[in-house]
């Protein structure tokens, strides 16, 4: 749940350069922020390189990653487990495709709109939740129970096409303004590529902001925290707004690319989980943990699906079963918090700094 | 120096993403000979053979295989100088943005058509690729009526759409009702509350309506949570109606089977529309004798046709199973793309699309005459037949030409 | 002038609960009757009640180990629903080999449960890896996949199902129970007096109390602390083995039923107010008539709404449950 | 004027009385020590003043305000800051990062925030442990690091719970040097719980002694330490004089 692996070997660099009276490094962010722009620049090219379905696969991929960035804001850098982030994703998801379908309004509009519906939808549960002083089990199964009122309604209401979801109408052509290219288009990609990326440098840029810096120390200890000026109420609500606007953009993109929502997509269980083992698996409350973790969950189940329907001969007997993506991501879900409960990336950085420091 | 660390590490996870997505480099390799002149022609199938349909997906992809190897032996493709066709198949696992990215494939792997895929939700995402991609894309077993509101060309369907078939429901039930001179003036309907329940309780509501039928109480529930429907059967009893009808998925309306056992409502029949349960082998051997009588509105497979009984036949020796209507229609959607290739003469998809919104296939399951696709991409000849459960099998009853035997309009508590 | 500590007598306590439970009394009369006035239909209410009861009994009996792991253990057990389905599946599968009477599988059941559970706990949650909420949430979510999609993989998605021998019906004032449902009531109940029992009278329910009201303390006077959260999670994991063999005439069996007692049992809990055994049952039942009467008043909408409607409001107003103290 | 004034405070947990009918009052600039017996309400006294605890009754009024009930971090911004006696740093940070947190309220700029935080690690001397995790100190680096926190903070008044305990007697030297220096050179205002005697007689300029939730008595060290009540109150036996208590 910490970070003082990376923090710490920050301070390690920090000292060791003061000692050697060198020009001071550069500052946590700042290293991040190139980092993450060595690694966008990297990926650029590969959607001329992957064959298409594997660049269906890198594109998932991408919006997994978005995800569980929002995630690891709010329960990561916040520590406010959240259960129901398929909540914000829908809203993002729902918002989107309604303005487009109903509408004709562009999806980046409608981006927009579902980032700020998701946004405030977040303070309000929010808001009752810390004003109730809902903790730990209680609070994530608070959140897990809006997610699925939000399902339960959308099924059933007729204003948002009830159980039948949304269709997103084709177009001639294609258009960046509309989020419409030709199928297996590499625009998809560096569109997704860009948000990612937008979605990653803000999570670094909040997490070494004045208000970064107080929500993590509310998640350290509340009251120690608020007896040094820091706002509890306020981080907390900007914290799980932040997440839930960064969590929707991957809903409104995961409709522009896959041109088609409904209620159980949208906010469904599965996705809440989704976001959850992502960022758990790379390193909860990292900044690289939930792009690790995007990278491993998001072509398991490519892998598996390859390995299930060629099987080696050892493996003949798993032809046609179903469900092994989900097992094998379940037993390295259990496994990794048993065993490197920083996850990932938490972990090696954590040895990597360790080393540094010996 | 931990710049260069974290590059490191991060080139590693690239190499990841570079591995992970080579795992899967061997079903995606085929696609070179696509729609050349040589090889066998590609029909890329789409279901869902893994996840909790499983069982279905299996079946259709295995029906759609013996078409396929019915064309073969038949000499393939006469016109193309008898080229073999191949089956490509593809998992959905149930998921909508796993069938589009499965459907993608096939067709980058050179199919000139696709058949699938059993759920409307998978059917509503893979027909957009289809679409984007001008592949022809024909529908074997999806429900859902809106994907064919988008004005799409390279969409169709063979089965009858959920509406279609529940304003059958409501025809065959005033006619039944009045040949055994108990004709019915009241119907109460509970559904399911997704899009397959309520789309053909909406139909159903419509049709009965305009012959003159009261619909009430309409009753909807939720088939993944409730476990216990004797309050509702209460309505229905209360209410005083005829007959009950039942749109829902298996399990819950097993559950409604017992709650109708349980609390005895005064009804003439219950008459499932579009039923997942009251038309299955498997109903009549889990419900046991509380199913008997019970009739059902369906797409289903022509038992009166021998060409059928040989093909269930050599599925049943095949696979130790009985073939189930949804394989047979996987079956008919193959045959139609084939006859559609054989028409153009050709592998390209557009020209094979345009084939196919011309051919006419006979069908092994039931239908108003062959296969013909109208401007929306709707067969035009598909129907629903009746059946009913009697003497713990599952008999087609109406319309008489299909009837393997006749209604018995009554209840058996 | 004096600090004192108010030594709230027993019998002022009981006075509250009971003060509590009539006024949740007169909630439920009252939307009984809102019921009636919506459906105005006496027979259809009524027989709404009975069934809401008769399903609450049922939720009453999956919630009570859970509700018990909660309280002693403070684990928030995702996978119990899970657990609930392997159970059913070895129900499901004793029946079809030896044909045995479906509630003769507890025999089977209880023990498989009894060891599956302490062997979660021993093996996946005690130690320092699983000291967090967080880490026991996310251990008991992976656990509850894995046992999902391992019954998945290994015996496909047909729901399967078992009849009961000799199925009858019963009459209730014009309402009609089935005889399955009865029964599973009935052991609903008797579970919930046994388990009552066990904690209230026997040694290992006192250490069990003692664990969860204090475990550092218990650990002074001489109980092996470690040993009774397996002990308790090993009986919670044989409450849904039983659970398992009562319900199994009653569903279909899926990989995945368990997903939707899970959520249901964790609100039932927390209406019960964690740890409170006969809470769970009395929780059960109202849930059970939640989801009935939801049917009524929200025409069209899941009965499960209903369900996480209480539930938030629960959680926001009553944490400790209705029948436990703020503390 | 007084800077920090108390009337009629109380304040209950579940029938026990922590605090009862509290009346103080601190002058800018003074030093005043609270001391008593285990259990005589100090820390909830603290609370209460701090609004980590709302009071039953009575009123809080700091620099002429009402602030009785004021959330936490409202009355840090304003200047009233205290130390916990149970050390709660911020367990993911380093220790200037814990200091540079509670000082971002007040100082805009990185380089400047750094160099404010640098500045009051040194003070405290912890210039050495600045970029370790906070969780590596050990108890007097814990110490120290709940003063530097709080001194970050910018205080008007300084409430320090205990900051003594757990010192060896060579490492209590430089924080009572510190303290005086605190008021001298920034006019801070103090008011801290102590059980060391020595420290108390040293520093305040005023006692209050807390007994069963009340003020039990008030006045100069000297005073305090002669009254026949308070030495009752420490059942008889006679505050400790001695450093090392």
């Amino acid at each position: 749940m910490t970070d003082t692996a990376t923090t710490g070997a920050a301070g390690a660099t920090r000292a060791t350069a003061a000692q050697a009276g060198t020009a001071p490094p550069l500052r946590p962010q700042n290293r991040q922020l190139l980092i993450l722009a060595v690694l966008v620049l990297l990926a650029i090219p590969l959607p001329l390189i992957l064959p298409p379905a594997q660049g269906a696969v890198a594109v998932r991929i991408l919006i997994f990653l978005i995800m569980a960035v929002g995630w690891n804001i709010m329960s990561g850098f916040g520590g406010l487990f959240s259960f129901g982030h398929a909540a914000y994703f829908g809203l993002g998801a729902y918002t989107s495709a309604y303005l487009l379908v109903e509408h004709g309004v562009s999806p980046w509009v409608g981006m927009a709109a579902g980032m700020a519906v998701a946004a405030a939808v977040a303070m309000v549960i929010g808001y009752f939740s810390f004003r109730y002083n809902l903790k730990g089990a209680y609070f994530a199964l608070a959140t897990f129970a809006f997610a699925e009122m939000l399902r339960l309604v959308t099924t059933s209401t007729d204003a948002v096409n009830g159980a039948v979801g949304y269709q997103v109408p084709l177009i001639q052509g294609s258009s960046v303004w509309q989020l419409q290219f030709p199928a297996g288009s590499p625009a998809y990609f560096w569109i997704a590529l860009v948000l990612a990326g937008l979605a990653v440098a803000v999570s670094i840029l909040f997490r070494h902001s004045h208000a970064g810096r107080y929500v993590v120390a509310i998640r350290d200890d509340e009251l120690a925290a608020a007896s040094v000026g820091a706002p509890v109420m306020r981080h907390k609500l900007l914290t799980v707004a932040l997440s839930a606007a960064i969590t929707a953009i991957a809903g409104a993109f995961y409709t522009q690319y896959y041109l088609f929502i409904d209620p159980q997509l949208a906010f469904g269980s599965s996705v809440s989980i989704e976001a959850i083992v992502t960022a758990v698996i790379g390193g909860i409350g990292t900044i690289w943990g939930p792009v690790v973790g995007a990278v491993i969950v998001g072509s398991l189940s490519d892998v598996t699906a390859t390995l299930l329907a060629t099987p080696p001969e050892f493996l003949g007997f798993l032809q046609g079963r179903s469900g092994l993506d989900v097992i094998l991501y379940a037993v390295m879900l259990i496994l990794i918090v048993r065993l490197m409960p920083k996850g990932i990336f938490g972990t090696l950085a954590g040895k990597i700094s360790e080393r540094r420091r010996r | 120096m931990i710049v260069r660390k974290l590059i490191a590490a991060a080139s590693t996870g690239l190499l990841l993403v570079t591995a992970g997505c080579g795992g899967s480099a061997p079903s995606g390799a085929a696609g070179d000979a696509a729609g050349s002149g040589s090889g066998p022609v590609r029909i890329g199938a789409l279901h869902p053979v893994s996840g909790s349909m499983a069982v279905d997906g299996l079946q259709m992809r295995r029906g759609a295989q013996l078409a396929v190897e019915k064309i073969n032996e038949a000499g393939g493709i006469a016109s193309l100088g008898g080229r073999d066709v191949q089956l490509t198949t593809a998992d959905t696992q149930g998921k909508p943005e796993i069938g589009q990215s499965e459907a993608q494939r096939l067709i980058s792997g050179g199919a000139v058509g696709l058949v699938g895929t059993y759920q409307s939700s998978v059917s509503s995402n893979v027909s957009v690729v289809a679409e984007r991609n001008e592949v022809p894309f024909v529908m074997d077993v999806t429900a859902a009526d809106e994907i064919f509101q988008h004005g799409y060309r390279y969409s169709f369907r063979v089965q009858p759409g959920n509406g279609a078939i529940a304003t059958s429901a409501a025809e065959f039930l005033t006619k039944v009702s009045e040949q055994a001179g108990k004709p019915v003036r009241k119907v109460a309907i509970m559904h399911e509350q997704t899009d397959f329940g309520t789309g053909a309780a909406d139909a159903f509501t419509e049709a009965a309506t305009d012959l003159g039928l009261e619909v009430a109480p309409r009753i909807s529930y939720d088939a993944t949570t409730a476990s216990d429907f004797t309050s509702q059967i209460t309505q229905v009893k209360a209410s005083g109606a005829d007959v009950l009808a039942v749109s829902g998925y298996y399990s819950d309306s097993l559950l409604i089977a017992q709650a109708i056992n349980a609390v005895k409502p005064d009804l003439d029949a219950v008459w499932g529309v579009s039923n997942g349960a009251y038309d299955q082998p498997k109903f009549v051997s889990d419900a046991g004798p509380i199913g008997e009588n019970y009739f059902s509105t369906n797409y289903h497979f022509d038992a009166q046709n021998p060409e059928t009984r040989q093909l269930r036949e050599e599925y049943q020796r095949r696979y130790g199973a009985p073939m189930r209507t949804g394989a047979v229609l996987a079956y008919d959607a193959v045959q139609t793309i084939a006859a559609g290739v054989e028409h153009a003469g050709s592998t390209d998809p557009v020209a094979v699309r345009n084939a196919i919104a011309k051919v006419k296939v006979d069908p092994l399951t039931v239908g108003d005459g062959p296969v013909r696709f109208g401007r929306d991409g709707e067969n035009v000849n598909s129907a629903a037949v009746l059946m009913q459960i009697q003497n713990g099998r599952v008999k087609q009853v109406y319309p008489p030409r299909k009837a393997e035997s006749d209604p018995d309009y009554s209840v058996a508590w | 002038m004096t600090a004192t500590i108010d030594s709230e007598p027993r019998a002022s306590v009981n006075l509250a609960v009971l003060k509590r439970a009539g006024m949740v009394g007169v909630l439920v009369a009252a939307a009984v009757v809102f019921a009636l006035l919506k459906s105005g239909s006496g027979i259809v209410v009524w027989q709404s009640v009975v069934t809401g009861l008769l399903t609450g009994g049922l939720y009453g009996l999956i919630a009570m180990g859970l509700t018990l792991i909660f309280g002693v253990l403070d684990i928030v057990n995702f996978a119990h629903g899970a657990m609930l389905a392997v159970a059913m599946f070895i129900s499901f599968g004793v029946v079809q080999a030896t044909g045995l009477h479906p509630y003769l599988t507890m025999l089977v059941t209880v023990p498989a449960l009894f060891l599956v559970g302490a062997a979660v706990h021993r093996g996946l949650l005690s130690g320092s890896g699983g000291a967090t909420l967080e880490n026991q949430l996310l251990i008991t979510l992976g656990l509850s996949l894995l046992l999902e999609n391992g019954l998945l993989m290994f015996f496909g998605a047909e729901p399967k199902n078992v009849t009961l021998p000799g199925e009858t019906q019963f009459g209730v004032f014009g309402a009609v129970v089935s005889g399955s449902r009865l029964y599973a009531f009935l052991g609903a109940i008797a579970l919930g007096l046994l388990l009552y029992w066990m904690l209230q009278h026997t040694r290992l329910g006192t250490a069990v109390r003692a664990v969860a009201s204090n475990g550092p303390g218990a650990e002074l006077v001489g109980i092996n602390v470690r040993r009774i959260h397996t002990l308790t999670f090993a009986i919670g994991a044989a409450c849904a083995g039983a659970a398992a063999a009562l319900a199994v005439p009653l569903l279909s069996v899926t990989p995945t039923l368990g997903e939707q007692f899970n959520i249901t049992a964790f609100v039932v809990v927390v209406l019960g107010g964690m740890g409170n055994v006969v809470g769970a049952l009395v929780g059960g039942l109202l849930i059970g008539l939640v989801e009935q009467l939801t049917t009524i008043y929200l025409d069209g909408q899941s009965s499960l709404l209903g369900v996480f409607v209480v539930f938030v409001l629960v959680l926001f107003l009553r944490p400790q449950g209705l029948f436990g103290r703020r503390t | 004027m007084s800077l920090l004034e108390l009337a009629g405070v109380g304040k209950q947990f579940r029938g026990l009385r922590a605090l009862s009918d509290v009346d103080m009052s601190v002058s800018e600039g003074e030093i005043v020590g609270v001391i008593g017996p285990n259990g005589a309400g100090k820390t909830t006294l603290f609370n209460v003043i701090c609004g980590a605890l709302k009071p039953d009754s009575g009123r809080v009024r700091f620099a002429g305000d009402d602030v009785t009930g004021r959330r936490p971090e409202v009355l840090a911004r304003a200047g009233m800051v205290r130390t916990f006696q149970l050390m709660r740093p911020f367990a993911s940070m380093s220790v200037a990062e814990n200091v540079s947190l509670a000082a971002q309220h007040h100082t805009r700029g990185a380089a400047r925030l750094r160099g404010h935080a640098m500045d009051v690690v040194d003070r405290v001397g912890l210039a050495e442990w600045a970029h370790r995790p906070a969780t590596e100190l050990p108890t007097a680096g814990l110490k120290r690091l709940e003063l530097a926190r709080a001194l970050a903070a910018g205080p008007r008044v300084l409430l320090l719970d205990e900051v003594l305990a757990g010192l060896l007697p060579a490492e209590r030297e430089p924080v009572l040097d510190l303290l005086a220096e605190l008021r001298e050179r920034d006019g801070t205002t103090l008011v801290f719980i102590e059980h060391i005697m020595a420290a108390v007689m040293r520093l305040s300029d005023r006692v209050v002694v807390l007994d069963q939730g009340a003020v039990l008595a008030t006045g100069t060290p000297d005073e305090v330490t002669a009254d026949p009540r308070v030495i009752d109150a420490y059942l008889g036996e006679e505050p400790t004089t001695h450093a090392d208590a």
